[in-house]
Order: C-alpha cells, then sequence, then structure tokens
C-alpha cells in the first residue's frame, strides 16, 4: 500500500518523464511514438483506477499551521489517512504531535490561542470542530495517554459514560430523560460487542481501580469501539492512540498491538503515537516522522529499519553546539554526587532504580522521553516526593525525603514547575530571590539578643534582588513586583536568582527553558553556563530538549522506563542519542545500569 | 432562558397545573371550620325562640353532644358539607328529630349554629340559623404585653 | 497492582473504617444498663425517632452520591418545610390535607433555595461542606427576616394565635395541634405493647425505594459519576454543574418533606430555631450509622438513628445516675453529636491522604523484590 | 477631555477593586448611618464611644484570625478553643483570689499554658487534615466548647462568687469579673472627651501591644517562612521549611490571641460566659477580618483594625439608628446576613493561583 502523495510526486515525475519522451518522438520514428503514447495512456488509466479506488480519504489535512503568540509550532503540515490505515506519528517532545491531534480535536486550547491555519477533511469535507464532543460526534475517537476512567465504575460503566442505553420511565416524561433507568443488559451487551472487537479478555464487570494498567488501556479502546452509528452521532471510524503502550507491559502491548490491527482490518483508521519505534515498525501501515513542526518523512512501514527512524526524529546534524569542552577522562574525577538505587513516586513520572555518579564541576544532562522518569530524579532527590534508595554528596549520605537536608548539604533544585513549586507568586521578586537563601542560610537577616530575633534585613534583601535582577536581566517595573506579574522567561530567571543566592555547590536545574521565549532560553542557558564557569558549581540539567543537553552539557545520561539507559558524551551524534532513548544502544555507552 | 413548547414543556406544565388543582382540593378537605353550638333562648325579628330543654346534638357522625339551656358547645370539622342532627322531646312529650345538612363558607373560621332557631325553622335556609362568629376582640387585647422573640438557635440545642 | 494485606491489617482497616460506629456501640452498650430503662421504653422511644428522622436523614444520600459532601445546607430545606407549616396553620388546613399542602408549599421555596444553594457551591468547589454550613447560618438571616418582619406585614398572617402581639412576625412557637401525629396515626399498630406508626415507616420505605431507584437511572449514574471525577465526567459530556445543582435541590426538596414530618411528630414549631440543629443532628445519626463524606447507604441511616438516639436518650438519665446532675448527661450528649462529626472528619480527610500514598508503597514494595 | 474622564474613573474603578467592593458598600452604610444618627435623635459621642469600646473589645480576637490565615490553615472557626483556654485562664486567677489588675496579668499567665498545650494539639490535628482546615476546625471548636460545659460542672471550683449557690459546686453560666478585673484596661488612661465620648486608651494600648508583636513576627525569619507558608507550601517546603512546624505555630499563636481576646472582652462586657458562651464567637470574629479586606490565605494588620471597625460600627449603629428610624430592632438580623454574607463571599472566591 502507498500513500497517496507518493502517488502524487511519482505522477509528477512520470509526466515530466512522459513530456521529454514527446520531445523526443517528434524526432524519433513513428512506432517510438506510438510506444510512449501508449506509456501515457497506461498511465493515465492507472491513475484514474487509483482516483477511483480512494477517491476520498478518511481524514486529510492540508497546511495546517498554527502558532502560540508568534511562536511556530506547526508548519505546513499535510497528510491522509485512508479507511483501514494505521498511521504511526512519531517525533521528538516538542515536535507538535499533540498540538496537531489538538487541532484535529477542535481543543478549547486552540480556539483560546487564535485557531489555526490550513484546512481539516473528513471523508472530503471540510470541517472546523467547535469543541472535542464535535470531533467525538463526527467519529474520531482519543484513547489519551492519561486515563479517564471513572476508578469506581465497572468496565462496562466506563464504556458507555454518558451514553448508556436507557429503560423508559413515566418519570422522565415530567422531569427529562435523565430519569429513565439505564438498561444494564444492554450496556452489557454492547461492552461485551466493543471488547470482542479487541479479541482481548477483559470482565466487562470488573472495576476499574481493580484493573491491571493493560485492562484499562483497553478499557479506554472499547469505550471509543463502542460509539455506534446514531442519528446524530457517527461510528467510529478514526481512532487516535496517544503512547497507548508507555504503561504496558510486553505482553499487554503485545495483545494491544493485535487489537489494533484487527481493527483496522474492519476499517477504522488509527493514528498511532508512540516512542516505542519496534511496535511502530510492527503495526503500522506509514510512518510520519515529525521534527519542529514539520513533517519530516512520510513512508511505508516496510522496510524501514530503527536507526532511520532516530536519525529522521533527532534530525538535523547539529552545528551549533556552542562549545566543545575537552573531554575528560573520568574515571579520575571525584564523584560528588551519588544516587543508588533511587525510586520516586512522582505522579505521572515514576522513577524505579536510578544510578547516577555526578562529577565535580561538570555539567550533567538527564534527557529522555516525556513520563519515563527524567524529572521525577531531582524532585526525588529533594525530597519533594516520596523516595527511597540512596543519595551521596561529597561522600556522605544524605537522608531522603527531607529538602532541608538537601539544601543543607549544599545543592539547590530549580523545579519544572515554576508556579506551583518554584515562586511564591503572590510576593514580591525579593521575598522571591531570597526566601531560601534566608531560611536555610540565614542570610539577609539582622540578629538582636545574640540571635534570638532574627529580622528581615530588608536593605539587604533589595541589594541583592536589584544585583540579581541586573545580572540575569529580569524584566520587572521594580524589585516589589509580584511575581506572578513576570512573564513566563523572567519568572525563570527569577527561581535561578533564587537558586544561585543560595550559592549551591550543585545545581539541580529541571525543564529551565521550558514554556520560554528564544530569547530568555538563551539567556538563561547562558546564565547557567557562565555559573559553572566562573564558580565552578557542579550543575545537574534535565530537559526534554536533546540538542538543548548537548549544547551546554559534558554528558548526557538518558532516561527510560525509570531507569538510565546509558551516559554519553555531549558530543557524541544526535542519532546515538535518538537510538539509546528508543531503547537501542550502541558501544559508546559507557555508564549507567543496563 | 428559552421556551420551547416541547412535550415535556407541556407535560410539565400539566402537572404543575394538577398539583395546583390537588392543592386546592386539600384546601376544600383539609380546612377546618368550628362549629359552635348554642343552646340559648334568642329573640329573631322581635319574636323570641326558646331555648331547648334538653337536647342532642350530633353532626355528621361525630360524638353526640347532649345540651340544656344556656349550653354553648364546639365541634371541629374538616371539608364544607354536613349533616346536623338534633333530637329532643317538645312539650308533648314527642320525640323529634331533625337532620339538616349545611354547607360552610370555605373561608369561616367559626360559626355559631343557634339550635332553637333550627329547632322552630327546620326548612328554612341555613342562614337563619347560621351564621358567622368572631371572637369578642376584648380576648385579644388582652395580652398587651410584647413576646420576646428568641433567635438564638442554642436554645434548642439542650432541649431537644 | 494492589498491596497484599496481612489479616492483622485487614482488621485495622475494618476498624478503622467504623471507629465511629465501633465508639458509638461502646457508649450504648455502657449507656443503657446505666440509665435504667426499661428494654420497651428504649425500643418504642427508637421507634418514634425512626419515623421521625429518618427522612431528613435519607434527605443527605443524594450530595453524597455526587460528591459535595454532607448537605449542611438540608437547614434550607428544613426552613422551606417550616414555612409551610406556617401557613397551613395559618389558613387553618388539618390532617393530612394539611401536611401535603405544606409540603407542596414548601416545595417551590425548596427547589429556588436549592438551586440558590446548588450554584454557590459550584462557585466553592473543594470545600463545599463548610461553604453549605455558612449558607445555612446566612439564609437563617433571610429566614428570620421574611418571617419574624415580613408575615404579618407583607405576607399576610391573619390567625393571631401565629403573629406576635406587636402586629409581624411569627411567635417564637407555633403549635401544629392540626397536624399533630396525623401521620402517626393513620395507621398505629401496636407491636408487644409498642406502638408502631406504620403509615409513617411505609413513607420512609417509598423514600428509601425511591433512593434505591435513582441510584439506576441516569442521572443518578450521572451524579456517581461527578462524585468520582468531575473532569473524566465533563470530558464524557455530563454537564456537571447542572447535575451537582440537581442533587442539591433534591436533597433540599426531601428536607423540607423530612422537616414536616419531624414536626408533624413533635406536634410543635418553634419557628427560629427548629431549623438550625436539624442539619447538625441530622449528619451526626448518619456519620454514626457509617456513612463518610464520600459514602453512605441506606444502612447507615437506619443503623445511625438507632445507635445516635438511644446515646441521646439514655446520656441525661446515665448523667443523672452517674454523677447526680442530669445535665452532665445533657452536655454529654452535644459534645457527642459534634465530636462524632468531627472525628469522622477527620478520619476521611487522614484517610484520603493515606491511599495517595499507596502508590509509593508499591513502588517501595517492588524494589525490595527487585533488590 | 474625554480621555481624561476616562482616565478617573478608570483610577476610580482600580481603587474600588483594590479595597473591594464589599467593603466599600459597608462603609457607606455605616456612613450613612452616622450622617442620620443625629436626625433621629441619636448621639454621636455615645455611638462613637460604644463603637470603639466594641472595638477594643473585640479586636483582639479578630487579630487571632492573622497568624492562622498566613500559615494558609484558612479562617480559624476553631476560635473557641482559644476562648476556653482564656476562660480556664480568668477562672483560675478568680479561683486564687487575685483581684485587680493583678488578676488580669494571672489570667493572662494561667491562660498561657492552656493556650499553647490546646493549640499545638489542635495544630497537630489541622496538620493531618490540609486542605479541609476549616470544617474541621469548626467542628474541633463546637465540640470543645461542649466537652468544657462537662468540665465546667465538674472541676472543682470553690470562690463563692462562681459556683452555683445552691450546689456549692459547677460554676455559674454568667460570672461578674467586678472587684476582679472588670475594666483594668478600659479604665486605664481613658480618655472623656465629652461627657458622652469615652476613649479606652488602656484597651486600645492593649491591642496595640499585641499587634507590633504580631506585626513584628511577621517580619523575623520565622514569620516570613509563615507567610510564605501560606503563599505556596510546596515553594516552602521546597525552600527547606518544616511546614508543620510552621503551621502549628501559627496555630499555637492564635488559640493564644484567642485566649487574650476573650479576657479583654471579658474585662469590658463584666462578665465571664461559660458553657455554650463561646459556640459562635468564631463567626464574627471570622467575618470582621473578611469585611476587613483579608482573604481566605491573605490578611494583614490594617484589616483586623479596618474590619473591626467597620463590623462593630454597624452593631453599634444600627440597632440604634434603626430604633429610632422605623422602631424595629433588625439589627440581630442584619448582623447574621452581613457577617456570614461575608464569609460565604470570601469562600466563593477563586484563591489565588498558587494554591
Amino acid at each position: 500500500m502507498v500513500l497517496s502523495p507518493f502517488i502524487a510526486i511519482g505522477l509528477l515525475e512520470y509526466s515530466s518523464l512522459v513530456a521529454s519522451f514527446r520531445l523526443f518522438a517528434t524526432t524519433l520514428a513513428v512506432t517510438v511514438t506510438f510506444m510512449v503514447m501508449d506509456v501515457r495512456v497506461t498511465i493515465k488509466f492507472e491513475r484514474i483506477e487509483y482516483m477511483n479506488e480512494k477517491k476520498t480519504p478518511l481524514l486529510e489535512m492540508k497546511h495546517i499551521s498554527k502558532d502560540f503568540f508568534g511562536n511556530q509550532v506547526l508548519t505546513d503540515v499535510n497528510f491522509t489517512l485512508r479507511p483501514g490505515e494505521i498511521l504511526g506519528l512519531v517525533g521528538e517532545n516538542g515536535a507538535g504531535k499533540s498540538t496537531l491531534m489538538k487541532i484535529l480535536f477542535g481543543m478549547d486550547e486552540i480556539h483560546q490561542t487564535g485557531g489555526f491555519g490550513g484546512e481539516v477533511l473528513i471523508n472530503g469535507e471540510s470541517v472546523l470542530f467547535e469543541t472535542p464532543i464535535d470531533a467525538l460526534a463526527a467519529g474520531i475517537g482519543m484513547v489519551h495517554q492519561e486515563f479517564s476512567l471513572l476508578p469506581d465504575f465497572t468496565a462496562t460503566e466506563n464504556i458507555l459514560l454518558n451514553r448508556e442505553p436507557l429503560k423508559y420511565t413515566a418519570l422522565s416524561e415530567l422531569f427529562g430523560e435523565r430519569l429513565n433507568v439505564l438498561d444494564r443488559e444492554k450496556m452489557t451487551e454492547i461492552s461485551e460487542k466493543a471488547i470482542k472487537r479487541l479479541a482481548v479478555t477483559l470482565d466487562p464487570e470488573m472495576m476499574v481501580s481493580q484493573m491491571p494498567v493493560g485492562h484499562k488501556q483497553f478499557t479506554e479502546i472499547a469505550r471509543e469501539l463502542s460509539k455506534e452509528a446514531t442519528d446524530i452521532t457517527e461510528g467510529i471510524k478514526l481512532l487516535v492512540l496517544d503512547e497507548p503502550t508507555a504503561v504496558l507491559s510486553e505482553q499487554e502491548a503485545d495483545s494491544l498491538l493485535k487489537a489494533m490491527r484487527l481493527l483496522a482490518e474492519s476499517g477504522i483508521a488509527i493514528i498511532f503515537i508512540t516512542h516505542r519505534l519496534q511496535e511502530i515498525i510492527d503495526v503500522c501501515d506509514t510512518i510520519m516522522v515529525m521534527r519542529d513542526g514539520k513533517i519530516i518523512k512520510t513512508v511505508p512501514a516496510e522496510g524501514v529499519v530503527i536507526p532511520e527512524i532516530a536519525r529522521w526524529m533527532v534530525g538535523r546534524e547539529v552545528k551549533t553546539v556552542s562549545h566543545k569542552r575537552a573531554v575528560q577522562d573520568t574515571a579520575e574525577r571525584e564523584v560528588l554526587l551519588k544516587l543508588q538505587n533511587l525510586w520516586v513516586d512522582m505522579p505521572g513520572e515514576v522513577v524505579r532504580n536510578v544510578d547516577l555518579d555526578v562529577y565535580k564541576g561538570e555539567i550533567i544532562g538527564i534527557g529522555g522521553m516525556a513520563g519515563q522518569g527524567k524529572l521525577g530524579i531531582p524532585n526525588g532527590a529533594m525530597g519533594l516526593f516520596p523516595a527511597g534508595g540512596k543519595i551521596f554528596f561529597e561522600g556522605k549520605e544524605i537522608p531522603l525525603n527531607s529538602p532541608r537536608n538537601f539544601l543543607d548539604a549544599g545543592m539547590a533544585f530549580v523545579s519544572e514547575d515554576r508556579r506551583g513549586v518554584g515562586l511564591l507568586l503572590d510576593e514580591s521578586l525579593e521575598w522571591n530571590v531570597s526566601f531560601t537563601a534566608m531560611q536555610v542560610q540565614d542570610k539577609y537577616l539582622k540578629k538582636y539578643l545574640g540571635g534570638l530575633f532574627k529580622w528581615r534585613d530588608q536593605k539587604a534583601i533589595e541589594e541583592t534582588t536589584e544585583k540579581y535582577v541586573k545580572q540575569m536581566e529580569i524584566r520587572c517595573t521594580s524589585t516589589k513586583q509580584k511575581a506572578k506579574e513576570l512573564s513566563g522567561g523572567n519568572q525563570q530567571k527569577v527561581c535561578l536568582a533564587k537558586a544561585f543566592a543560595v550559592e549551591p555547590k550543585l545545581l539541580f536545574v529541571s525543564e529551565p527553558t521550558r514554556g520560554i521565549d528564544i530569547g530568555a532560553k538563551s539567556l538563561v542557558l547562558q546564565a547557567l553556563r557562565k555559573y559553572n564557569e566562573e564558580l565552578g558549581t557542579t550543575i545537574v540539567m534535565v530537559s526534554s530538549e536533546l540538542e538543548e543537553l548537548r549544547s551546554i552539557c559534558d554528558r548526557i545520561a538518558i532516561v527510560s522506563d525509570g531507569k538510565v539507559l546509558g551516559i554519553l558524551p555531549a558530543s557524541t551524534e544526535s542519532a546515538e542519542f535518538g537510538l539509546l532513548m528508543v531503547g537501542q544502544h550502541s558501544e559508546l555507552v559507557d555508564g549507567g545500569s543496563l | 432562558m428559552k421556551i420551547t413548547f416541547n412535550r415535556i414543556f407541556l407535560m410539565r406544565l400539566i402537572a404543575i397545573v394538577v398539583v395546583l388543582l390537588f392543592a386546592m382540593v386539600l384546601f376544600f378537605i383539609g380546612k377546618q371550620h368550628t362549629v359552635l353550638l348554642d343552646n340559648k333562648t334568642i329573640t329573631v325579628n322581635g319574636e323570641e325562640i326558646k331555648a331547648l330543654k334538653m337536647v342532642e346534638v350530633q353532626v355528621n357522625k361525630l360524638e353526640a353532644l347532649e345540651f340544656v339551656p344556656r349550653d354553648r358547645d364546639k365541634v371541629e370539622v374538616t371539608r364544607q358539607k354536613h349533616t346536623i342532627t338534633i333530637s329532643y322531646t317538645d312539650e308533648n312529650w314527642e320525640e323529634i328529630s331533625i337532620t339538616r345538612k349545611f354547607t360552610l363558607p370555605l373561608m369561616e373560621e367559626m360559626v355559631i349554629i343557634s339550635i332553637p332557631t333550627l329547632a322552630a325553622n327546620p326548612d328554612a335556609p341555613q342562614s337563619v340559623w347560621l351564621e358567622k362568629y368572631e371572637l369578642p376582640t376584648y380576648a385579644v387585647q388582652a395580652a398587651p404585653e410584647d413576646e420576646v422573640v428568641v433567635t438564638d438557635d442554642l436554645a434548642g440545642l439542650i432541649s431537644l | 497492582m494492589t498491596l497484599q494485606r496481612t489479616n492483622l491489617q485487614k482488621v485495622k482497616r475494618f476498624l478503622g473504617n467504623n471507629t465511629v460506629t465501633i465508639l458509638f456501640l461502646v457508649i450504648c452498650a455502657f449507656g443503657i444498663p446505666l440509665s435504667g430503662y426499661s428494654a420497651n421504653y428504649l425500643v418504642s422511644e427508637v421507634v418514634v425517632r425512626i419515623a421521625r428522622n429518618s427522612f431528613l436523614i435519607v434527605s443527605l444520600l443524594i450530595p453524597i452520591l455526587a460528591g459535595m459532601g454532607l448537605n449542611f445546607g438540608m437547614t434550607l430545606g428544613a426552613m422551606a418545610g417550616q414555612i409551610g407549616l406556617v401557613f397551613i396553620s395559618d389558613w387553618g388546613i388539618v390532617g393530612i390535607p394539611g401536611i401535603v399542602l405544606a409540603m407542596i408549599i414548601s416545595t417551590p421555596i425548596s427547589v429556588a433555595l436549592g438551586i440558590w444553594c446548588g450554584k454557590i457551591l459550584n462557585m466553592a468547589k473543594g470545600r463545599e461542606m463548610v461553604t453549605s454550613y455558612i449558607i445555612g447560618f446566612f439564609m437563617n438571616g433571610i429566614y428570620q427576616l421574611v418571617v419574624l418582619y415580613g408575615m404579618g406585614a407583607i405576607i399576610p398572617i391573619r390567625s393571631n394565635s401565629l403573629v406576635l402581639p406587636r402586629g409581624y412576625g411569627i411567635r417564637n412557637t407555633v403549635n401544629l395541634i392540626g397536624i399533630r401525629k396525623s401521620l402517626d396515626n393513620l395507621l398505629m399498630i401496636r407491636l408487644f405493647g409498642i406502638p408502631i406508626p406504620l403509615f409513617t415507616l411505609v413513607v420512609i420505605a417509598l423514600l428509601c425505594i425511591f433512593i434505591l431507584w435513582f441510584k439506576k437511572t441516569k442521572l443518578g449514574q450521572d451524579m456517581r459519576a461527578v462524585g468520582q471525577d468531575m473532569e473524566v465526567a465533563r470530558a464524557a459530556g455530563i454537564k456537571v454543574e447542572h447535575t451537582r445543582i440537581v442533587s442539591i435541590v433534591i436533597s433540599t426538596v426531601f428536607a423540607g418533606y423530612g422537616m414536616i414530618i419531624y414536626l408533624q411528630n413533635i406536634g410543635t414549631l418553634n419557628t427560629y430555631n427548629s431549623h438550625m440543629q436539624i442539619g447538625m443532628f441530622s449528619v451526626a445519626a448518619l456519620l454514626v450509622g457509617g456513612a463518610t463524606v464520600s459514602q453512605a447507604k441506606i444502612r447507615n441511616v437506619f443503623l445511625g438513628v438507632i445507635l445516635f438516639h438511644i446515646m441521646f436518650i439514655v446520656s441525661p438519665m446515665a448523667g443523672k445516675n452517674l454523677i447526680g446532675q442530669a445535665q452532665l448527661g445533657e452536655y454529654f450528649r452535644v459534645f457527642v453529636s459534634y465530636g462524632v462529626i468531627t472525628v469522622s472528619l477527620v478520619l476521611y480527610e487522614i484517610r484520603k491522604k493515606h491511599d495517595r500514598g499507596i502508590a509509593g508503597q508499591i513502588l517501595a514494595q517492588e524494589q525490595g523484590v527487585e533488590a | 477631555m474625554n480621555v481624561k474622564v476616562e482616565k478617573i474613573i478608570s483610577t476610580i474603578m482600580q481603587g474600588v477593586k483594590s479595597f473591594g467592593l464589599p467593603r466599600i458598600i459597608i462603609g457607606l452604610f455605616l456612613l450613612l448611618l452616622f450622617i442620620a444618627a443625629p436626625f433621629v435623635g441619636v448621639n454621636i459621642g455615645t455611638s462613637l464611644s460604644d463603637t470603639f469600646n466594641r472595638f477594643g473589645m473585640n479586636a483582639v480576637m479578630v487579630l487571632a484570625m492573622v497568624p492562622m490565615i498566613h500559615s494558609g490553615c484558612g479562617l480559624n472557626f476553631g476560635l473557641p478553643l482559644g476562648i476556653i483556654a482564656g476562660l480556664l485562664g480568668g477562672t483560675l486567677s478568680m479561683q486564687f483570689n487575685f483581684t485587680g489588675p493583678a488578676s488580669f496579668m494571672m489570667a493572662i499567665v494561667f491562660a498561657t499554658p492552656f493556650a499553647v498545650i490546646l493549640g499545638w494539639g489542635y495544630g497537630q490535628l489541622l496538620n493531618k487534615v490540609k486542605g479541609g482546615e476549616m470544617m474541621i476546625a469548626t467542628y474541633v471548636g463546637f465540640s470543645s466548647v461542649a466537652f468544657m460545659c462537662i468540665m465546667w460542672l465538674l472541676l472543682p471550683y470553690s470562690n463563692p462568687t462562681m459556683v452555683w449557690g445552691y450546689a456549692g459546686k459547677g460554676l455559674r453560666t454568667t460570672i461578674s469579673t467586678e472587684g476582679y478585673y472588670l475594666h483594668v484596661l478600659n479604665d486605664f488612661l481613658s480618655i472623656q472627651v465629652t461627657d458622652h465620648l469615652v476613649i479606652p486608651t488602656g484597651m486600645f494600648l492593649f491591642f496595640g501591644l499585641l499587634a507590633l508583636m504580631v506585626w513584628a513576627f511577621l517580619h523575623t525569619k520565622t514569620g516570613t517562612a509563615m507567610t510564605a507558608v501560606g503563599s505556596n507550601r510546596t515553594f516552602a517546603r521546597a525552600s527547606g521549611i518544616h511546614v508543620d512546624n510552621i503551621r502549628t505555630l501559627s496555630v499555637v499563636m492564635s488559640t493564644w490571641l484567642g485566649a487574650l481576646g476573650i479576657l479583654v472582652y471579658q474585662q469590658s462586657f463584666g462578665f465571664i460566659q461559660l458553657y455554650m458562651g463561646p459556640f459562635y464567637m468564631a463567626l464574627p470574629a471570622v467575618s470582621a477580618i473578611l469585611i476587613g479586606g483579608a482573604s481566605v490565605n491573605k490578611a494583614t494588620i490594617m484589616n483586623v483594625i479596618v474590619g473591626t471597625f467597620l463590623f462593630q460600627g454597624i452593631l453599634t449603629m444600627t440597632p440604634s439608628v434603626m430604633n429610632s428610624m422605623i422602631n424595629t430592632d433588625m439589627s440581630e438580623v442584619i448582623r447574621i446576613i452581613v457577617s456570614n454574607g461575608m464569609i460565604l463571599y470570601a469562600l466563593t472566591r477563586k484563591t489565588e493561583a498558587t494554591r
């Protein structure tokens, strides 16, 4: 099976070929001319046949573009999808996959940020969904990464949530149809039918809270499948699966893939988003690779190998790695921080068993796909989420689950959750910058009566804040301005200033550039770089942007499934990282538990 | 709010009307009336009607009451249509029993029936022997001191 | 992915889940012999109180179903019921017709108050209970404004026995002689010398059947969904806000009916304080029966009424026999009523927090297995 | 021209917004009452005097809200717990026959350990129920009052001015503070401005002292931490603050201030109200600070002063003015509606993004 754009390109090439043949023909023999004409006719014939067979693709997205306040996230995205086709959509975090899906579903987020450019066609008709409900009515279903299931409902109840078949009761004449009674038998029947289509064993009467994760996933898919055509809605035609296998065991994933094939055979088109490339190759008809908001490649899945995809994903050979520090012999360097068997319980981000050595003076990056545990490492080490295992700092063991001990040891953490963890939104910049240093190290305090009274030293606070405002170029009206009034980039700078004020020996930075514009991004990265070089502070930086890590770090650890898969020097080619992220490793890997 | 005249709106309208009608019916059948029965010598249009010596009066199927002259008693009834039966012995030692139907005005709390008048004019319209009655006003004025309103709900806490 | 529990842990969990009920069983076990009441007396008192209070308590169930916690705003319904009773007393409608008419009058008032209350609670998601509690207080002010200053002045009240001598406002107590026990006495049977108001019990049974049926309706299902996770319900297209409002409206209307049933048994209406305490006592009784902020069943209602009211009946006498002061027992039962609510709320919050920590325990266990 | 008008309007709107619409309405209402007062024959001097007096009586209890709001424990509906500590202090001081100003000092001394112990326990409890503090605080207050009802009957008090005459034991429902600490603060340095207008300087000074202490505390390291805990608990935790300890400290402070508050109240009021007396004491204090502009997680000393003045002013003025005007005393109803309406308003407002 071949995708239509390829046909189009192929045809173009053919027609130019044909033109040249025709030119040729005027000077060549008539028979040759005839031959050429013949070819041409056959081509034409083929094309007509093709158009007849697939006259209207199920879904067509044309010239889709989207920007969030000037920040271009999608540029001219085109693709089509036929009934029964499985399209594998891959790309790094931030490549634009989720934005594309949000556009498809008409999420509020899109409408509130100024809509999008281009056109979405379903069965050849241009559509514009106001809400996801409209999209559902048109027969598009989505299974999210996070389960949207009710824990105390059975599978059946969840599958038919808000679409329950009803039995008439007289009271409904008066109080509306919501007073009709649920038709339990019919509900079971429908859900069993939907489950059967998946060809899995799933007890329709089982409570979701007692299900293994895989069954929850199947319940979600069955919910989409159970949507049959009614007079106002259409039966399910297109299913979007957003990383459905991320939380599944291998066995569960296998049965899911089988189920997907079954569905495709019954004519349902599937868009399959995943980071597990082998799955894509196994199950998809077509693979579409996105990067930086563009479609890089759309190829038939047949014959593609993982390294190829990984290369497409990570893409561009980066020219702008700003520094190349001599890779020193790591064996001789002093270990500053040692993580042993660290596990962290952080919602949506499970760290299972991390071993990691951080050397003094280096910048080490931690990368990996979303939800694989990279964010959990600093959060768990700091003690913001329940954690277990061991951490040694400068050879001493630091007790876990106690932020105070973490800070006292001389470490600091800039959280990825700026608004939730990083800032006192309702307080002034002064407070935000000075607070941690004041509390942990008794800075900016005047002491009276031999330290019994520790009075806030307003002047010292102001001076420090002003210093950092200048140094970091924080744009604000005054140091008294409230943190919530600043832009994202400036808020991030405040977070960094807060950490710098503590003057830590080791600084954890988590997603320092998330959600801020390019100008602020480079400022933040520069500040980190400078801090590391001037004061020799060791930095552990967590980021989902590999290029960012490569531009600033000495070494990069890749985390997957809650474990460190491997550590590579930052100068390693992107493709190697890409491979590592998707679970394929080469000999270059120099550490971590495998 | 947009009103659409669909089936459910109609149904609700009907239901509300039915409930209102039902409420009215309840009003008719649940309204309590006090009927005072009076056996006193009374002067009507200059003509004196003597009280009956000994009379037994029964309203509906309630307990029968006995009256001697100057007696007054009351019965409490609901609904509007009632029957009254009086039985007495006249001067000729004849047992006389009169049964009459009467209708109470809906909003009347209290009416008085003069038994002698009824006995004298058993066939007269009910307005002759039944009239509305109002409590003498001095009864109300007798309680001039203002009642102290206790809105503190803690009082109820202890004495529940 | 569930933690394996040992038997000891299971027992602990059972005790933890039923702390309040067990505590009450102990109180009653000590209180009954101390009070010296005969079994016959106690049983007949409890029967009376079941008939009197159950309806009110059942009205609390539906907001719990919708995840809105204990509806302290049921006092609003109680107020509506009382207004209905004031009107029928004024008009002199007696007996069963009087009760039914009072219910009919209370309904639109309850619905209006319920909608208002539901809207406010939608604005205060996450702290419904404390808000509904304050709504009760706030509405009490409006109620006083209407009953103490409006009735007789703006709203016509003719009866002198109702209106204060100053000419407007309803008196402290309204005698409900016309409807007193008319529901209870409609079908009173005696079993082993214990009078049983069968008709009232039938009404309560009908309400319970309604609640059970209601849980099977689409609306009931929607409420369960909203109660578990508002966002998931919203994503499925359920009108979350509307559903929550409806649950409060139903609760308020039933509370109004419950109040009328309650007062026909008592026989007098304390115009300015009957309603205020009723919310607290109903909530306490429900919690004693083993319900929590997030889960309540009909059996909790009856177990609760029985245990709570046994405590209520015996404590003054027990106090008198123990210390020589009946007042001590009275204070004791007030303390217990409030204490019960406190303990239940605290246990609920603690358990909620504990349940959230389970994922961590699983991870720790996993580590233990792997290491 | 037009632009100028628009600018003025927008400045006014800004001002209204920052000051809060409910406060402006209540303030205007109070102003109206003061303007109307002379016309209906109410003496302004007496009214002002009353208002000052009640301000002094209640301000400390309103101040008791501040520490808990600062640490993010929400409105202290559990104020009765602090009041109980105060009652214990007051009654103990009388039991040991301290008289005059000394009895007030000793009441504070006796009340302090109770306030600390009760506050500590209460704080521990609130730490276990983060997120549901307000409802639980309410019921902790109620059940502790009911528990103390039993204790007032049982505790072995013996001072004949305090116990029931006929039984010789069990405290009375109201105990006069006359001869003990009646008006010790009211009369201290009080200024007689006119016949009707007296300024209870001592009470103001006492409140001023406590307010200064709270203000100063909030400027120390620990005070700063407390504010941060209330503003964003996770932030504070990530800055190495032991959140639970700070919260407990705030609850102890609130409880202690509540204890002092009730003592100040009693010395002016003249009576100690036991048993169900403290039951609903929290609500007026809560609504006063809300009227003053505080929210569920932000409060300042200014909110306390403005709120107490507005709330007590209305409580003083409405009965006298209304009574003279329409011969009806609706003040109780107005109090209920205004105070609970204020609490509702605060509860339904979306709290800041950080929570």
